[in-house]
């Protein structure tokens, strides 16, 4: 029998559309920029997002935030942003196709009118009655062969598993200094030392593209929260964030 | 005897699919003349009431029950599995099944999620096939014949939509490209 | 579906000659029906220009390809056994080798794709056999006996190293990884 597993979405996109589809709205940008803040919510509370998966995640709630900040203030934005966007609906959309596909193809294996093949039988009927030698061993093998390639196998292996190590490792680097929440801490931290912060610097000190998203969302987030002020004396200038006087 | 003849023997003898060159070369035939003749048998078998369907993928066949007789079979064969499948898988499987040979990036990127872990799975449990591209250096995937007779179709063509879907580009993606050759396209 | 082609499909699939009253059982009619549409079956392969053919033995029936093509046939069951190893097989022969006996899913995991079609042919060509482990509920695989005489060697452990590399921890290293990332998918 085959089984299938139901979840709850899988993987970035799928979250995105059904936020989309619990709101009875189509892909477009209004509905991205008003579910923007749902998805953010969500991956922040989410629990069980794999850690390989996460930046994936964060890299759509980029987009999004981006997609929302241009609705607020859309003169700031040129042509060549708002191609970015049409490329996330159209990324959305083309998915949306193939997740009604699977399910058509879900339904279709499970009216198992599925194509069968004989059995493997070494004694197979068809072909008993060519009188078959039963050992055809090739002509080039010997023992010393056999240790040499299984010496290459283990070699191949064993590059597999560093490799697969590092991965590891950045992963968990990754996991440790992505929280939000934590980031929002550490921001909150300099405002009060130093009470003006550039946000260049902030970006500096992140070593990836998702600590810098992350760093990016825990800004936004304290603006929100109304906590901060941001200060830009002049288009792509340096933005100088601030706390706002003790609330 | 006929080089259809020919063929149907072999294909019922194999235990794997065949390529059209390995069958040329046995039958001592041009692959041109093997191709036209295993369409006749692929149309023969579709023709008729036939208790046997000749799967057509990856420039393979390979001679299986019909699907109409399913059941039946079933009572003989001990049952067969496919273990679970989840829907990420079901969805990188649908993606591999439609755009076929595609590369990782491509399956990527529909997905908006990394997804060496379920193409991982997906090859240990033959359902899907990984080949190297020499000159674009990377690696293409496809559905293997195990995927298809689970599907119990003759050939991916016949998924539903295909020509819809299998198309690398949405008609609008088309439209945009074009529009993006024209000069007056710069001004917005 | 008719009869016939329900007899068709199960003739395909079993690997012995079937009788009658099997038929009849399976397909849930009458023997006299059966008898009938195994008839007409009969004189369809006889009358067209085909590649398979229905013989009868002591009353049962048995689908078979056709005398006709038996060079044709010979020469693909040669190929199929002759020749050196591709590079998968004889990694798979090798991995059979040191680790043996082995469960084909360890197979799987090592190599990282589906081995069964492999695993056949090494068992066509006689160079490992298949045991069925009723506790563990799985197929495990070694070399023959008479693969190791091949080899020049009076038993397995003979084979250079054997000792250090039959127990590598690599190879264990590996299957622990991926037995925690791709849990296993229920065998077939």
């Amino acid at each position: 029998m085959m089984d299938f597993i139901t979840e709850k979405f899988s993987g970035p996109l799928g979250l995105l559309l059904s936020l989309i589809e619990s709101e009875e709205m189509d892909i477009t940008e209004i509905a991205l920029a008003k579910i923007a803040d749902d998805y953010v919510g969500y991956i922040r509370s989410a629990k069980n997002i794999n850690p390989e998966e996460l930046a994936d995640f964060l890299l759509i709630a980029a987009k999004l935030l981006f997609i929302k900040s241009k609705a607020l203030l859309p003169y700031l934005y040129s042509a060549e942003e708002e191609e970015e966007i049409n490329d996330l609906e159209h990324q959305l959309r083309m998915y949306r196709e193939f997740v009604a596909a699977s399910q058509r193809v879900k339904e279709i294996i499970n009216t198992r009118h599925w194509l069968y093949l004989p059995p493997f039988s070494n004694a197979h009927n068809r072909r008993s009655q060519f009188n078959l030698p039963v050992f055809a061993p090739p002509a080039k093998i010997n023992s010393g062969l056999l240790r040499e390639r299984f010496l290459e196998i283990l070699g191949g292996l064993e590059k597999q598993l560093a490799k697969n190590k590092e991965e590891k490792l950045l992963e968990e680097t990754l996991e440790t200094k992505i929280s939000i929440d934590d980031q929002i801490i550490i921001i909150k931290q300099m405002l009060v030392d130093k009470i003006k912060v550039n946000f260049s610097r902030l970006l500096a000190a992140a070593k990836t593209k998702t600590e810098i998203i992350v760093n990016f969302l825990a800004v936004l987030e304290l603006a929100k929260q109304q906590e901060l002020i941001f200060e830009q004396s002049e288009l792509f200038s340096e933005i100088h964030i601030s706390r706002l006087a003790d609330k | 005897m006929s080089l259809k003849s020919q063929l149907e023997s072999l294909l019922f003898v194999s235990l794997k699919p065949m390529a059209l060159k390995d069958l040329a070369s046995l039958t001592d035939t041009k692959v041109k003349e093997v191709e036209a003749a295993v369409q006749e048998l692929f149309l023969d078998y579709q023709a008729g009431d036939r208790g046997l369907t000749l799967i057509k993928n990856n420039q393979q066949y390979q001679l299986t029950t019909s699907a109409a007789n399913s059941v039946v079979v079933q009572k003989l064969l001990k049952d067969e599995t496919s273990g679970e499948l989840s829907q990420p898988s079901l969805e990188a499987l649908t993606i591999i099944a439609y755009r076929g040979p595609i590369a990782k990036l491509e399956l990527d990127r529909i997905r908006g999620v990394n997804c060496s872990l379920i193409i991982r799975n997906l090859l240990l449990r033959g359902l899907v096939e990984e080949s190297f591209d020499k000159i674009k250096n990377e690696n293409f995937y496809t559905i293997t014949n195990d995927f298809i007779r689970f599907l119990g179709l003759r050939q991916l063509n016949d998924l539903p939509d295909y020509d819809k879907l299998s198309r690398a580009e949405t008609i609008d993606e088309v439209l945009r490209a074009a529009a993006s050759l024209l000069p007056a396209a710069s001004e917005r």
